[in-house]
């Protein structure tokens, strides 16, 4: 966790929480435990193709909008679990956030959570996916 | 003299490999993709450091040795599927062979009013070429259904489908479902109603010998990477008379006999189907695979594979929630196991599973329609192959139990 | 720093090699294909043996390991070439590569009217698909004849033939001459007549940098077999806006978003032409062999070729009864030597220089029109890469001078 | 020279000739002077098509006949002098011969001259193509 790091402090916690965990098995069952926790879950009719995320084996959505006060908000949803929970962990990273430090946002916070390694692009499971899109659509709320 | 395993596993340098979360691996990916021996990887090696040389066109040493190893691969290959060398056009792998069959036959033989039947278990590389031909050329495309409960082709569906067809076009063995069809009934039905019959055999030829010549289909595509062979290769068998009715498909260097700024006219045969530098490396790595393969029964084999597959399924019928799509235990299946948990979604129990050193395909392995017919989005597969033992079941079986104690 | 072409010499095992009489192996026949470093026959192996699977299709670590050196290999070879991944299309080779444009391209977007055109002295790869797309949709194809004085294209004859041309094909570098076309101008000249333009860089892009972005031609099609990759594999570079002109051509797993019963949404870019299980090992190969010819500085490796090759024409030019095809000595050749001796026929010349060890490569060449323009049926060819040395060609020539004193 | 030799006695002495060449490059040498001296050539106007033996690199003609005596006889012509040198030796061989036993013939007596290593098929350079026409021919003459 150099100086190179681009999550913000509420998430540390959390990022402490799964580096300090046994092994990957142990990573994937808090993974199973965040899913259950999106702060802003994606609403049903909005699990419709254009807010689906190209590229993921599993099926994923986000939305992302700005509220009243200007802080970015990420909904989302899929049906892998562990995709779900590191939604809900970017959820909680850039709610409330501003858009355009969202848009510059690195997934290094999933690197030093440890799940990094098991979900590059080349797993195909979307993660990496996913988080490019939230950037992208952060970048034209800006 | 049954199969001795640990020796054939011996032959496979991967098999010793480590995760890097220090897991051994268990490959049940063989559907997928087979391993290789080692002396498949040695002959192709050798190929490039002791006589790379472009083939059919020098005379010099090197050429020659290229040259005449590359036609031994041919008849070595040829023999393996029962049938003569002239039979055999290589293509990248059994997509190109069916693509082969659709550009240089069907298009010239087939248009408006044609009907060509396939089945629902068809892999996309059995389906698309024909949609595009169909969107092309007009003719009708026609699935025969499967039955979901025994998950097998309908055969009254396909005895009624055939009446009128021009071209029949069947999985010999589902890639998901490890079912094998009654391809020598399918392909008596095609003849008797005068249709063409080409058989997707990617599957089936790592599972049991096909002998070309007796079978009688006028089409068989190939993949030489599921059986034990190298990528980049693959071929379609084509029946002599049939082959005369097809046209050149891609050209250039050799399929001429000559060239000239008027025309060119082109080689008879298979020769006028393999343009450009020949797979080479691929084709000798093909021989020494088809060659070590030689030396079993393939009906041992398949019988071991089958024993596998058959205790794994009949243990993960044990395990609530599982549902298993395909008969795994039938005598006739080749090793393949589909299943799904009723909570753990396919791609989080893959990567649950990969996470103990087992490798299982996930997603709808380029069979929608099929999982369309089945009403799921996606499998999880175990599929198994020659030197895939009891034990790694059972410790496949053990990690399934903890995942499932653990992620439900 | 010059080029330490003995340090060269030691990453090829093969040039170790000594012919079954006894004599040290010296390879001239480099334009047909090009020997491989260890480094790249040790990446596929290491391939094999270590992390062999099936790409794109399972979430596995094995999977996710193939995929990620297959996609590594598309970087490093785009970048290679100049470009960005997404305007390559791996092939089997250029001559598929040409197929591709033939079949994706042309098919879709030529017909009655439109004019072809090519030169004399194309191969063959870049002849026969458009011979046969005249045929089947009424193109013009028109030849630009060469300079038999020169042994160049007729520069003012091209300028005229592409006048109306919807598209020009020409070959970067001659495989029997070994000259240079000035395709900067030729890209120019086919842009301003509103014409796409397709270079067959299965010749230059072993013997410079070719840079897509920068060259602007339309379809670049390469070969990996000659510029020291693995056989079975080469690549089509497009440019983007033309690529999406392209209609799928070989269809099947991969190159799908969805498929149905009903019908199959395609992907978009590259991956629309790239069906069946990728040839990964060739892939990973391929990466390798452009790092390893990173390390150079392709003028200098030019100059070197360029270097034997003159100095061997030079020599050659000196022996009564010797014809050169070619200008070996202009500056920019590329290290082919065609020849012919005025009483000894090319194939028994052929078999004796084999004789002393020294490969070289006899016959048409795939390039018959070329031959006709030349007015001869062959010609031996003695073709030069990075590995060769001046030492090597001191000893051809000593041999040549000796096989005539003894057989003419 | 084991007991499976299928040629005729006669050509014994040249096969002795071209077995004690020190190397292949004399062999190449006297292969030369045999082309020169072909019993029966091609006429020129039998330089046709027709006659042509595929898959050679170098072009090969061969004509087959029987004459009066009911002998066959090898007329043939290549450009290299290679192949010319071996249909020479090869005419010699045959001619004369009742065509049931050149139809029977092997290509074993190149073999024993030591060329034949040199001449696959691979080599494409058509020694073993134009053989087998003969073979092929002759069984047409019986
Ligand atoms: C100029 C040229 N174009 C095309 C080709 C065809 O290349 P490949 O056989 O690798 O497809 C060659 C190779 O012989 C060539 O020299
Ligand atoms: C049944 C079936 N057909 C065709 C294919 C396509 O084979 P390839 O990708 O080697 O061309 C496969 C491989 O996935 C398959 O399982």
């Amino acid at each position: 966790m150099g100086v190179l790091r681009t999550w913000p402090e509420h998430l540390d916690p959390i990022v402490k929480e799964f580096s300090e965990c046994f092994d990957s098995m142990e990573r994937y069952e808090l993974l199973f435990q965040y899913a259950k926790r999106h702060p802003t879950p994606l609403l049903p009719d909005e699990w419709n193709d254009e807010n689906q995320v190209h590229g993921c084996q599993s099926r994923a959505h986000v939305v992302c909008l700005v509220d009243d006060e200007g802080g970015f908000v990420l909904r989302g949803g899929a049906d892998a679990q562990i995709v779900q929970g590191l939604m809900t962990i970017t959820a909680m990273a850039v709610n409330g956030m501003d858009p355009s430090k969202v848009a510059q946002m690195e997934p290094d916070y999933a690197d030093a959570m440890g799940v990094r390694s098991a979900l590059t692009p080349s797993r195909a499971n979307g993660f990496l996916n996913m988080f490019r899109r939230i950037c992208e659509e952060a970048a034209m709320l800006v | 003299m049954p199969l001795d395993i640990e020796a054939i596993r011996a032959d496979f340098p991967i098999l010793e490999r480590r995760l890097p979360n220090g897991k051994q691996l268990v490959y049940f990916d063989n559907a997928a993709t087979s391993q290789k021996p080692k002396c498949v990887i040695d002959a192709m090696s050798r190929y490039y450091e002791e006589y790379n040389s472009n083939a059919h066109r020098s005379i010099h040493t090197l050429a020659g040795e290229a040259t005449t190893a590359l036609e031994y691969a041919r008849e070595r290959i040829a023999a393996y599927f029962g049938t003569s060398p002239g039979q055999l056009i290589y293509t990248s792998g059994a997509t190109e062979g069916i693509n082969l069959v659709a550009y240089a036959w069907a298009r010239e033989n087939l248009g408006d009013g044609d009907v060509i039947v396939l089945t629902e278990m068809e892999h996309h590389a059995d389906i698309v070429p024909w949609q595009q031909l169909a969107i092309e050329r007009g003719v009708e495309v026609r699935y025969v259904p499967i039955n979901t409960e025994s998950f097998t082709l309908d055969m009254d569906a396909l005895e009624v489908a055939v009446v009128d067809a021009s071209l029949v076009c069947v999985v010999h063995v589902s890639n998901v479902l490890g079912v094998r069809n009654p391809i020598e009934d399918i392909i008596d039905m095609s003849h008797a109603a005068g249709a063409k019959i080409l058989l997707d055999c990617a599957q089936g030829a790592p599972h049991e010998r096909i002998n070309f010549d007796q079978l009688g289909a006028d089409f068989v595509a190939i993949s030489a990477h599921k059986m034990a062979g190298p990528t980049g290769i693959g071929c379609l068998l084509v029946k002599s008379d049939v082959m005369e009715q097809m046209v050149p498909f891609m050209t250039g260097g050799l399929v001429i006999k000559s060239v000239s700024t008027e025309g060119t006219t082109f080689q008879e045969g298979y020769a006028m189907f393999e343009t450009g530098t020949p797979r080479i490396a691929e084709a000798i790595g093909w021989g020494a695979a088809v060659e070590w393969l030689d030396q079993f029964d393939m009906r041992e084999v398949h019988e071991h594979i089958n024993n596998v597959a058959s205790w794994t399924a009949a243990q993960m019928r044990e395990i609530p929630g599982i549902k298993i799509y395909g008969e795994p235990e039938r005598e006739d299946s080749s090793g393949a196991v589909s299943f799904l948990h009723e909570s753990i979604q396919s791609q989080d129990l893959a990567l649950l599973l990969d996470e103990g050193g087992f490798a299982v395909r996930t997603g709808h392995h380029c069979a929608q329609p099929l999982m369309d017919a089945l009403g799921v989005p996606s499998t999880n597969r175990a599929s198994f192959w020659i030197y895939n033992t009891m034990d790694e079941a059972e410790a496949f079986i053990a990690h399934l139990q903890h995942v499932i104690r653990r992620f439900s």
